[in-house]
C-alpha cells in the first residue's frame, strides 16, 4: 500500500468536528464492525445550511481523515451544496487515498447521504431522493 | 525523533557482524558457486561453510540443507515439492488455519492443481490438538505441514508430539507421509534440534534473526522424495536453481552463530519485558485481552484485542509517537478480511480488526516498554472518545 | 599469482558503488517494506525508488516490474506463472531448445503437468527462425519464451520479429499468446527497450551486470494474467509472497543506474577484444572453430571449440595459470550429455565436449586476451600430444 | 561438484607415463567421443612383469589423473598383483574423486584389464578370464 499523503496524516492526527450533537436535525449511521469501520454523521440544518456537522468513527487512519475532511467539505454550507460533495471530492481534498483506502471515503459521503436521507424524512416525510448507501455491508458478525 | 522498533516479527535489523561477514563475498570473493575454476572454488568453499553452519544450528547433515531466497520460498517449496513429487502416492495435504500466508497460499495453489487439503482448527489460545492430525491423515495423505510458532500470535505448537503421530501412523501402515514445519518466527528465540522435533522439512529466514533479507533454507531429511520448487541448473545438489547468494549465505552463516551464543540471553532479556507490556496492557487499558497462548509463547511476542477501536488507526498514533508495531487489522493490508489467525481463534471480526502486536528483539528495553505503556492508553481513549462503538457501551 | 576472470557470463564482481549503495539498508533502514510504520515505509520508499529505475531501464512503468530473488526465479514465474493462469485457453507452450535451464526445466515440468511444449530448433549459428515460431503457434498456445542472447555462445535472437509474428497472430485469430524472453545475459550488454522489443514479459537478473546476486526481476506488461509463483503476502502487489529483500534491490536499481551511464563505453571497450581473442585462437590453434553467430553476438562472449581434446582439461589448465572461463563439455557439470545448446546448433558430441567459453567484463585488458593467446595453445598442444584422438588424425 | 584433491591435481599438471609403446604386448582401448573419456593403455610385459607402461588420454582432468594414478600403480608390479588393482584403489590413491568423476577411474581399470585381455588374446589365444569392461559405452555420434 502506499504512504497516506501528509494531509490524511494531518487529519487523522488532528480531526476536526469530532463528536455527537443531542439534537441533531438528521443523522447518518453507515457501516459495521465486521467490516472495521463505522461512521456516524450529526448534522445540524438552519435555512437550507449545514450550520453545525459532528462525526464519530471506528475505523483506520483514512476513515478517520475521510470524516475528518468530509465535515470541512459541508460545514456552513447549503444543503444543495453538500449534495455535490462526492467521496472523490473528499479523496481530491486529502491529496488522495491509497487504492485500498478508497472505501473510506465512500463510507464518508455515505455517511452525509443517510445523514440528509434521515433530515428529509424527518422534514418532509420522505428520503433522499435516490439514495442508496454504496458501502452498505450486509454480512453479520459470525 | 527517539524511535522505538517493536515488529521484530515482520524483520530485524542486521547485526553488524553480519554486514561485516557478507562484505568481502561482493567483490573480492565474488566466484559463482558453480563455476570450476579458481573463483568459483573459493566461492563454492565459502558456501558450504556456511551450510555446515546451518547444519549445525538445525542439528542436520550439511547435505541436508536447500538454501533459498528466504521463508516464503523454502514454504513454496516444501509444499508444492513434496505434494507434486508424490502425487502417485496421493494427493492429500494436512495443515492449519493458521499458517503463514506462503504455506496457506501454496496450499490453496495446490487446490486449484486438484490436491486436497485438510485445514485443522486450532483451539482459543491458537493450540492445534494433535489428535486432529491423527483424525485427519488419511491413506492419500502425503504431508503434514504445522508451524513451529505462529508469527501473529506467537503460539507455540506441539511439534513434537504430532512428528510421533505421523511417525506412528507412518509404521502402522507403511506410509511415509512427510512432515514439514515453519520455523521462519522460531529460529531466534527456540533451541530448533531437527531429529528432537522429528520433522522431515522445516522453513527458516535470515532475516527474522539479525540475518540478511532474500536468504533462508529448507531442511530437507535425506532420503525424502523431493523435486525443485525453482527449476533450474545443478546448483544446490540439483535441488534448487539459480547462481547462490554468496554474501546472503556468508551473512546467513553468521547470523545462526551469533544465534546459537546468544540465544538464551536473548530470551532471558525479552521474557520479562514481553511479561511486563502484556500485564501492563491488560492492567491499564480496560476492554483488552491478551491474543495467544498465555504460557506455550514466543518470548517476544505481545498480541492484544483493544475493544471499540480499530487497529490501525491505534497503530498509526503509536508511530505519530515514534512506536513501530503491527496489526491484524483488514484494514492494514488491503483485504477485507481480518487476521486469518485471529479469527481462527475464536476472535470476533471486530476483535480481529482490534488487535496490535509488538514484537520485542535484542535492542528493547525496559524504557521502551514503560514508553509503550505510557502512550497507549492515552491514544486508546482518545480514539474510543470518537467511536461510535464505545458509546454504545 | 596474477588471476584473469574470463566468466563474466557466469557472475560479476559488483560493482563498488553498488555495495556502497547497499549498506544503510542492513541495519538503518531496516524495516520492512510491508509495514505500515516509519520504518516500514521509508523502506518501502527506497524500494519504489529502485523500482523506477529498473523500470527506466527497461522502458517500463514501476508497476510492471516485480522484484524476484534473480534469473532463475523471473523465468520460473514467466513460464508456470503462464500457463497456470492461462490454462483454461490453452495447454501448448513454445520455447527453444537453447533456452537456460530455468526455461527448459520449467517447461519440463508443465509437461509433467499435462502441458505441451514445443522446443523449437536453431540454426547452425544459434539463430531462431521466426518462420519456426509462426508455424508453431496454436490455436492451445498460451505462450512463447524465446531468450534474448544465449548465454553460451552469445547469439542474439531476433526478438523484434518474433514478437511481430505473435502480434500478428494474435490479431488474426483474436488471441492473446504472450511472449517472454530470457534477457539476463544482454542486460549489461543492449540496450534493452520493452516497447521496442515487443515483449509482454522479460527476465534480467542483477548479478550478470555488477549488482548483487539473489536479486533480479520479472517486467510483466500491464494486463498480463498472470498469478504468482512464490505464493505468499501482499508483496510486490500480490506478484510475489516474500519480505523484499530491501538491499539487494537497492543494489539492483544502482547497478541498472551505472548500466545506462556506461554501457555504451563497456561495449566500445569489449568488442575489439572480442575479436582479437576470436582471431587469435582461431588463427593460432589449427582445428579450432567459433561456437555462436559470427555477427549477431553479445560484445563480450567467446565460444569456440578446439577439436581432439576436451572441455574440462583445457579450463583447469587454463585455471592453473590463473586464467578463469568456463567449458560446455558434460564432464564438467556431471551431467551425460554436453551443452544442449552446442548440440542444438550442431556440433558433434566432441565438439561440444571440446569447448572453451571467455566472457569479458569491464575490467578485462588487451594484455588479459594476449595472455591468454599466450598460454591457451601451449596446453592444446601438450594435451593434443597425449590424446588418442589426435593420433588418429 | 566438489574440487579435486590436490593429488589429483598434482597427476593432472604432471601426468607420468604419457606415451605409446610401439611393440607394446598389450593394449587396451576404452571410450568414446561421445562419452566424453577415452583412454588407451599399452603395456609392456617380461617374466609376469609389467615393465613398462604408457597411457594416452581424451578426456577430463579426474580421468588424466585417473590414467596417470593407475600407470603408477601398475608399473613394475606383477600380473597378478596387477589383477587385484580396481577402480576403488585409484580413487583411493588419488586421494578420493567427486561423484559425478567416479566413472573416470572405472575407465582406467577396464583400460588396464582391456589391456592384459589383449595380452593374454596374444600370448594365450584366449582373453582374461571374466573380463567385460564396464565403462563400455554403446551409444553412437548422432
Ligand atoms: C540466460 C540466463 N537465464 C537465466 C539465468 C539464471 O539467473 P540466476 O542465476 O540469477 O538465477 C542465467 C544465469 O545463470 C542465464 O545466463
Ligand atoms: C511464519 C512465517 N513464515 C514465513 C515467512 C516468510 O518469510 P520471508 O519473508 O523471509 O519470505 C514469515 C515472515 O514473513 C513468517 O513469519
Amino acid at each position: 500500500m502506499e504512504p497516506y499523503t501528509d494531509k490524511v496524516v494531518e487529519h487523522f492526527k488532528n480531526p476536526r468536528n469530532v463528536g455527537e450533537i443531542e439534537d441533531a436535525d438528521g443523522i447518518g449511521h453507515i457501516g459495521s464492525e465486521v467490516c472495521g469501520d463505522i461512521m456516524d454523521l450529526y448534522i445540524k440544518v438552519k435555512n437550507n445550511v449545514l450550520v453545525d456537522v459532528k462525526y464519530k468513527t471506528y475505523g483506520c487512519g483514512a476513515a478517520i481523515a475521510s470524516g475528518s475532511m468530509l465535515t470541512e467539505l459541508i460545514k456552513g454550507k447549503t444543503i444543495d451544496d453538500v449534495l455535490k460533495v462526492t467521496n472523490k471530492r473528499v479523496v481530491e481534498a486529502l491529496g488522495g487515498l491509497p487504492g485500498p483506502k478508497v472505501h473510506c471515503s465512500v463510507l464518508a459521503e455515505d455517511a452525509l447521504k443517510s445523514a440528509l436521507n434521515d433530515y428529509y424524512l424527518k422534514t418532509t416525510g420522505k428520503g433522499l431522493p435516490g439514495f442508496k448507501p454504496r458501502s452498505e455491508h450486509s454480512h453479520d458478525e459470525k | 525523533m527517539k524511535r522505538i522498533y517493536m515488529d521484530y516479527a515482520a524483520t530485524t535489523p542486521t547485526h553488524e557482524e553480519v554486514v561485516a561477514a557478507m562484505q568481502p563475498y561482493y567483490n573480492n570473493i565474488f566466484g559463482n558457486p558453480s563455476s570450476l575454476h579458481f573463483f568459483g572454488r573459493e566461492a563454492r568453499k565459502a558456501v558450504d561453510e556456511a551450510r555446515l553452519k546451518v547444519a549445525n544450528f538445525l542439528n542436520a547433515k550439511p547435505e541436508e540443507i536447500v538454501f533459498t531466497s528466504g521463508g516464503t520460498e523454502a514454504d513454496n517449496f516444501a509444499l508444492k515439492g513434496i505434494a507434486f513429487t508424490n502425487r502417485e502416492r496421493g494427493n492429500h495435504v494436512i495443515t492449519t488455519k493458521i499458517e503463514h500466508h506462503a504455506v496457506l497460499e501454496s496450499a490453496q495453489f495446490l487446490e486449484t492443481q486438484g490436491f486436497e487439503v485438510t485445514y485443522l482448527d486450532v483451539d482459543t489460545n491458537g493450540l492445534v490438538n494433535p489428535e486432529d492430525v491423527k483424525n485427519a491423515l488419511t491413506p492419500q495423505t502425503t504431508l503434514v505441514s504445522v508451524m513451529h510458532a505462529n508469527n501473529e500470535v506467537g503460539t507455540i505448537q506441539p511439534i513434537e508430539e504430532i512428528a510421533k503421530i505421523i511417525t506412528d501412523f507412518n509404521h502402522e501402515h507403511s506410509r511415509s507421509v512427510y512432515f514439514h514445519t515453519d520455523a521462519v518466527q522460531t529460529a531466534g528465540a527456540l533451541n530448533i534440534d531437527v531429529q528432537k522435533l522429528g520433522v522431515g522439512l522445516l522453513s527458516i529466514s535470515a532475516h527474522k534473526f539479525y540475518g540478511p533479507k532474500g536468504v533462508g533454507a529448507l531442511f530437507i531429511k535425506k532420503g525424502t522424495r523431493i523435486k525443485p520448487f525453482m527449476h533450474g541448473g545443478g546448483q544446490e545438489r540439483r535441488r534448487r536453481g539459480s547462481t547462490e547468494n554468496v554474501p546472503g549465505i556468508m551473512g546467513f552463516g553468521k547470523a545462526v552463530e551469533i544465534v546459537m551464543k546468544e540465544r538464551e540471553n536473548w530470551v532471558k532479556h525479552l521474557e520479562p519485558l514481553r511479561n511486563k507490556l502484556i500485564e501492563g496492557i491488560l492492567n491499564i487499558i480496560p476492554d483488552s485481552m491478551l491474543n495467544g497462548h498465555p504460557q506455550k509463547r514466543l518470548p517476544n511476542n505481545i498480541n492484544v484485542t483493544i475493544k471499540y477501536v480499530e487497529g490501525e488507526s491505534m497503530l498509526l498514533n503509536l508511530d505519530l509517537e515514534g512506536i513501530a508495531c503491527s496489526t491484524g487489522s483488514a484494514c492494514s493490508s488491503g483485504s477485507l478480511e481480518p487476521s486469518h489467525v485471529l479469527r481462527a481463534l475464536g476472535r470476533t471480526h471486530s476483535e480481529s480488526h482490534g488487535s496490535l502486536r509488538f514484537t520485542l528483539g535484542r535492542h528493547s528495553t525496559k524504557e521502551d516498554v514503560a514508553d509503550v505503556l505510557g502512550v497507549l492508553p492515552k491514544i486508546v481513549t482518545r480514539l474510543r472518545e470518537m467511536s461510535p462503538l464505545y458509546k454504545k457501551k
